[in-house]
């Protein structure tokens, strides 16, 4: 009863590619942009069930004349857009300043968000200021909106006396309970499922306060995101996920996360979550869709999955070289725009803003950085003896020092004695 | 000792267990149970039984089957507020989950500064002599003693299982509680081929009703000895007292109960005393926990030691389902050992 | 601009929970069983994006009057029928025999596979005998149709001297290479990930050779299952993957898994992977669908994930007693039937069978078992001396026997001399 | 040696790595290569750079981020008969594909009877002392080292990289092939406030162009010496040479290789000359595998030994970003741990 295997044509194992490599000339005109406003908006009490479709289209709010259109259009007033753009400005600026520091050995690493602040800082501006964010390393938008200290960031990214968390971390990876903001893993993903055990200990205690998380689409692979699918549709979790598909993964290209075959949202589909998929670079309609998902999940209605459509303007981090394996005209042959310079269109497009204020903005956000780092480097520097004490090295392993780290911590400081330090 | 703790029932380890999580989620409403098969069922080895009904679900809850999800899930409630009671079904099933354990809960507290914190404990059967074979019969408690940030924590009596996961789901950091199976219902002896032992007559199967503590970190003395020190946990307990009442040899008996943090004074106490060791565990030889113990009875004992430290343990092998009793370290690999330690 | 907080109500935490618990009367007639022959069947050559519905209704070819219908009857000549059933009712008395083996203490552990027999069985005839199945413990199936001598699965299943395992593995823990059945693990949904790599290997070296797995509902929410969907999405790697939807996953109903938001064939929806729900207790219908899924593969179109629809009609393992956590009566109320009694019917319908001549199969297939019992516990059974030999346990870690494995192979040696074994 | 072996250039780890796998996927078809951008880019740190080209997409790939997909996969592509030598980009990203190693890839010969088998090399950069913070830095080899069923192979040398790569590669058995990141471009003396040194002028960075083995399960001796006997792996073999040189100590040097198997006699024929041990590695101390070394050589050496057997390692901390040179295990706290243990 076997199949007939004669005449049988050899298998072949498909591979991956992106469309441009290094020399090519980047072309992004057959990327399927919907028009703005062209996406419908479901009740948030519609289960997730009657609008599949939402997966596969992409929620616009802003056109390409800078106007806010269709029924995802949040209608914010004048001064909550320029508070947004004036925090995705102040989130460019941040970046380059450090990613300059780092460039001048002042720190070991950095991570910028660029082209993709959107993502976060409309994000933030959408939940409540007590919604608890499991971010990844590229959202440091979400801190900047709350209005978390600059300084503090930076001296968690020099690593000095005054960092927060003691020298013990990688720069930018933050922890800020206060502001709502968990603490940052180097491992990708493993904050997926800790978000949805925090959404669900809010709905068990009849909390109102809901979750928010965020990972890169080449994490989407890892085993974390799968478990936290899962344990957010059956309990029916009071959590935003959100995947920021920014076509990169390091080198690797969407495709390797499946790119090729789906879209990120259509993930949620699969386990009857909500799925919206939404143009990452336009800062309106990242805010309406977390708005939306923040009044499902309010209400009960449990989790939705947000793809964020964007594109990773710069390299991923300091340690890479983006022309090395992605064509250099990419960024900007990107269709969906810098989702900066869209808000500042649409800005102006309203009357509420104009060249010259977005100027003035600028020179002050980057004022604003520059004295900020000038205070953080009072504290010290990565490597120039401003760091935390020798034996605070061993605290916050555990509540309490156990003896085998007291001994270790006496060996040190013997050691450091011995070596004349 | 508080007068809740006077009446106290004969238990037999499961019955301990479930006491222990009884008594914390009556006292404090951010205890939660879960895992596969804990809620309605109660779980496969009835640990859990009779709190759903208690308690409720959203306290005591059945998990997908995602050892990932229940442990990052787990984490995430910890830092909420709760303290969750994850369970792993078997310890060989921990692995999947060992990122959450090792890159997150270990280091929660201190990646975060103390900002945000783990307190969680992974309660998990483990250990052989079931005929579980490969997969149902580990002892990975080694390699967890070498991820900082995380306490274990192995009982050896109903009443040490009982104070010890209260202690253990009061403590701030993370803390796996590792089961030994083997002897849920009673203390094994080590002889398959004789009938099993109950836990009917044994004194630590005497479980106050209410809520006491025994202390993490601290080790107990099973019997005082002149001749040898043994150092041994879980079912390894009754294993080696057997052992050393049938050979008569007088053996200084520690029971560790807590791995990390190791109660290292009582340890150097005995060992100065008898000037000999010998370390038993059911787990694989190499780099397991009885390598660790080798080397700091060595470093801290080295000019009192009269016959090389031995260690008693699994075969560097997986776990034979057939030759389970080959594998074994029972009686009379451990009466060897003693002997050879003894010999001069 | 956070969102109002004002007058928010309490979240609540939904934990799922089954329609009926011990003393319930069970009731599937709101199961949606849509009617025989009424989903469509694409050409294989279509893309999965183009039939995202077959997630969502039941592959069914067997109508209540016994009769195969619709587009996926794969019009079996009445032979193959036979031969299908019979391996459906030889498994099905090998399940028999080996559960009262361990009842009678000649082994540890038994799983049986009743009601779920047309998941494996058929599938097996449907794939070509060197097709590569990596299974869960639940398809004994496929190495009974497959011709695997049962002698030999009794012998591992006794950890006998004749096992081929040599004692090594739990019972029914299986590995029969020859006969395109890996080694089965203790560890959920290990195998998926693995069945994708094989068949990945297959398609890189040209070969023709296709690769199917197994694992229950319950095990799609180990991370494995995410990483193997996203393997197999990526690559297009041909092969099948299968999840065993029996309702129950030890005392777990299927919501757990998540049931309650979607279909398992849905999960496929979500990588893009072609996806289709089937009636488990069909065998006509898991047949067409195996072959219509191992033609997609062979001819490079990727991979299908099918759900098999069924119900575990016993208890998960000798370890289990299923009255404890659900109604007795839902066996026989499932709505799906039973998958020999259906295939019965349908030969006798076709005037191809009778009441006889299944009563002798019947007979037929347990004296087949009883024979090779008996046969195989001349071998010995589980604790009975007649094992391994000892030093056996120290081969097979590695290649060659390290240094250390052989000391502990000397003292274990010693000890059973000392203990006078 | 054949002819292929006789010319040899300067190569730095990375290109020797690069080169074993050159030449074997050129030898064996079967030989394929994948993991997160090891394909077009050649990998983070460049280790799989020019395979591709090379080779094609089928032999060379990336992968999606997912360690228990890459390991999970790997196994099925060694069952059906390749030999896949997948990366994890840094060890501390192995953790979630433990399962799959531990359970499926370390057991399958085992449980199938040599049915099937794994012949697969897991490559991944380990270690730290290039700032990269708790997760770019983290030495895990004691965990894999209790796993039964897997080799653990850590070289100290461009020319051992290869030879040892070769040979795993060829092996088939499963093995975790750990590269010390910290000597990929030039052996480091342990000195961080001094310039580094390149693999210009060091005699283990002469390669042979083609193919050779350094056999697994070999110790080298990197230094003959009467004093003591020091045991290390990896980065540390340069920090220890160094340290012992500026001391000017007569120690006699081990470089292990392999730690499972692990060179018995080596390790024994050098401290029962010696009669002192000291165990140096970079991976926390409690259960690592210094606690191993430790209890096999108090346990076959013990007459022999005049003073304990010491270990200098990473503490038992998260590895720290600011104060990574205070965590590091360095010249300073090697020599003190000499200091003591010659003292008498
Ligand atoms: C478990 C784990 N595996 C691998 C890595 C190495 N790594 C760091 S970032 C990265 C790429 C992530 O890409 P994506 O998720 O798309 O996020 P993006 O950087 O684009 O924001 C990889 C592979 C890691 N940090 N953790
Ligand atoms: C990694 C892992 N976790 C847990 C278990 C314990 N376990 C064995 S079978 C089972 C239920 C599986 O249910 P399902 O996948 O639906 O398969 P079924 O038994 O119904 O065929 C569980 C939880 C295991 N074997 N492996
Ligand atoms: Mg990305
Ligand atoms: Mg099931």
């Amino acid at each position: 009863m076997d199949a007939p295997r004669a005449n049988l044509r050899p298998l072949s194992l498909h591979v991956p590619e992106p469309r441009f490599r290094p020399g090519d000339t980047a072309d992004f005109s057959d990327v399927d942009v919907p028009p703005a406003g062209s996406a419908r908006r479901p009740d948030t009490a519609e289960p997730a069930a009657a609008f599949r479709d939402l997966a596969y289209t992409l929620v616009r709010v802003l056109d390409d004349a800078g106007q806010a259109v269709g029924p995802w259009n949040p209608r914010l007033d004048p001064d909550a857009l320029r508070k947004m753009l004036r925090s995705m400005a102040l989130t460019r600026a941040f970046d380059e300043r450090m990613f300059r520091a780092q460039r001048q050995g002042k720190t070991s690493f950095y991570m910028k968000s660029t082209g993709e602040e959107a993502v976060s800082v409309a994000a933030a501006m959408a939940l409540a200021a007590d919604d608890m964010c499991f971010p990844s390393y590229r959202q440091q938008g979400i801190l900047i909106t709350r209005g978390y200290p600059l300084v503090q960031m930076m001296n968690q990214i020099y690593s000095n006396k005054g960092d927060p968390l003691q020298g013990r971390q990688l720069p930018i990876m933050y922890s800020a309970k206060a502001f709502g903001f968990f603490s940052i893993s180097g491992n990708l993903a493993t904050q997926y499922p800790q978000a949805v055990g925090w959404a669900m200990a809010s709905a068990a205690k009849g909390d109102t306060r809901i979750a928010a998380t965020w990972c890169g689409e080449g994490s989407t692979a890892e085993g974390d995101f799968h478990s936290a699918m899962t344990f957010a549709t059956v309990y029916k979790a009071p959590v935003i996920l959100n995947v920021v598909n920014n076509q990169w993964a390091i080198s690797s290209f969407s495709g390797f996360a499946g790119a090729e075959a789906t879209t990120f949202a259509a993930r949620a589909v699969g386990y009857g979550i909500a799925g919206l998929r939404v143009d990452g670079n336009d800062p309106l309609a990242v805010y309406a869709a977390t708005l939306w998902a923040a009044e499902r999940a309010r209400t009960n209605q449990g989790p939705t999955l947000i793809e964020h459509f964007t594109y990773r303007a710069e390299g991923h981090s300091t340690s890479d070289d983006p022309t090395a394996y992605r064509s250099a005209g990419e960024p900007n042959a990107w269709p969906l725009g810098d989702p900066i310079r869209r808000l500042k269109d649409h800005l102006i497009a309203l009357g509420e803003w104009d060249e010259e204020r977005h100027a003035a903005m600028d020179l002050e956000c980057a004022e604003e950085v520059k004295r900020a780092q000038k205070e953080a480097e009072k504290n010290g520097i990565l490597g120039h003896g401003l760091h935390q004490p020798f034996e605070s090295m061993f605290e916050g392993v555990f509540e309490q020092i156990p003896w085998h780290l007291k001994e270790q911590q006496q060996q040190m400081l013997d050691e450091q004695k011995a070596a004349g330090l | 000792m508080s007068d809740e703790t006077v009446t106290t029932t004969r238990m037999n380890m499961i019955q301990a267990i479930n006491s222990a999580m009884d008594v914390m989620m009556e006292r404090d409403s951010n205890v939660v149970v879960m895992g596969e098969d804990v809620g309605y069922f109660g779980g496969v080895f009835r640990a859990t039984a009779g709190l759903q009904a208690k308690y409720g679900k959203t306290r005591a809850f059945d998990t997908p089957i995602t050892e990932i999800g229940i442990i990052g899930v787990a984490i995430g409630m910890g830092a909420y507020g709760l303290r969750p009671v994850p369970e792993i079904q078997f310890a060989d099933y921990i692995y999947p989950a060992l990122d959450q354990l090792v890159s997150e809960a270990a280091r929660l507290r201190y990646r975060s500064a103390a900002d945000f914190i783990a307190p969680i404990t992974v309660r998990s059967p483990y250990g052989g002599g079931i005929f579980g074979g490969q997969t149902h019969s580990q002892s990975p408690e080694g390699i967890f003693t070498h991820v900082s940030g995380i306490k274990t924590v192995i009982p050896s009596t109903p009443y040490d299982a009982k104070g010890l996961l209260i202690a253990a789901i009061e403590d701030n950091d993370p803390v796996l509680f590792l089961e030994p199976k083997r002897i849920y219902n009673g203390p094994f002896h080590g002889h398959y081929d004789r009938p099993a032992k109950t836990w009917a007559d044994h004194p630590g199967a005497e479980v106050p009703g209410g809520y006491y503590r025994v202390e993490l970190g601290k080790a107990a003395t099973v019997r005082p000895g002149e001749a040898v020190t043994i150092l041994c946990y879980g079912t390894m307990v009754h294993v080696v007292a057997t052992t050393v009442e049938e050979l008569g040899i007088d053996a200084e008996i520690i029971d560790l109960r807590t791995l990390v943090p190791l109660d290292i004074e009582a340890i150097e106490a005995s060992v100065r005393k008898t000037g000999r060791c010998l370390i038993v565990h059911e787990a694989t030889r190499t780099s397991g926990f009885g390598a660790e113990l080798s080397a700091l009875v060595q470093e801290r004992c080295f000019y009192h030691l009269e016959a090389p430290i031995e260690r008693v343990t699994g075969f560097d092998t997986p776990y034979p389902h057939s030759l389970e009793w080959a594998y074994f370290p029972g009686p009379v690999r451990i009466g060897e050992a003693l002997k050879k330690i003894l010999k001069d």
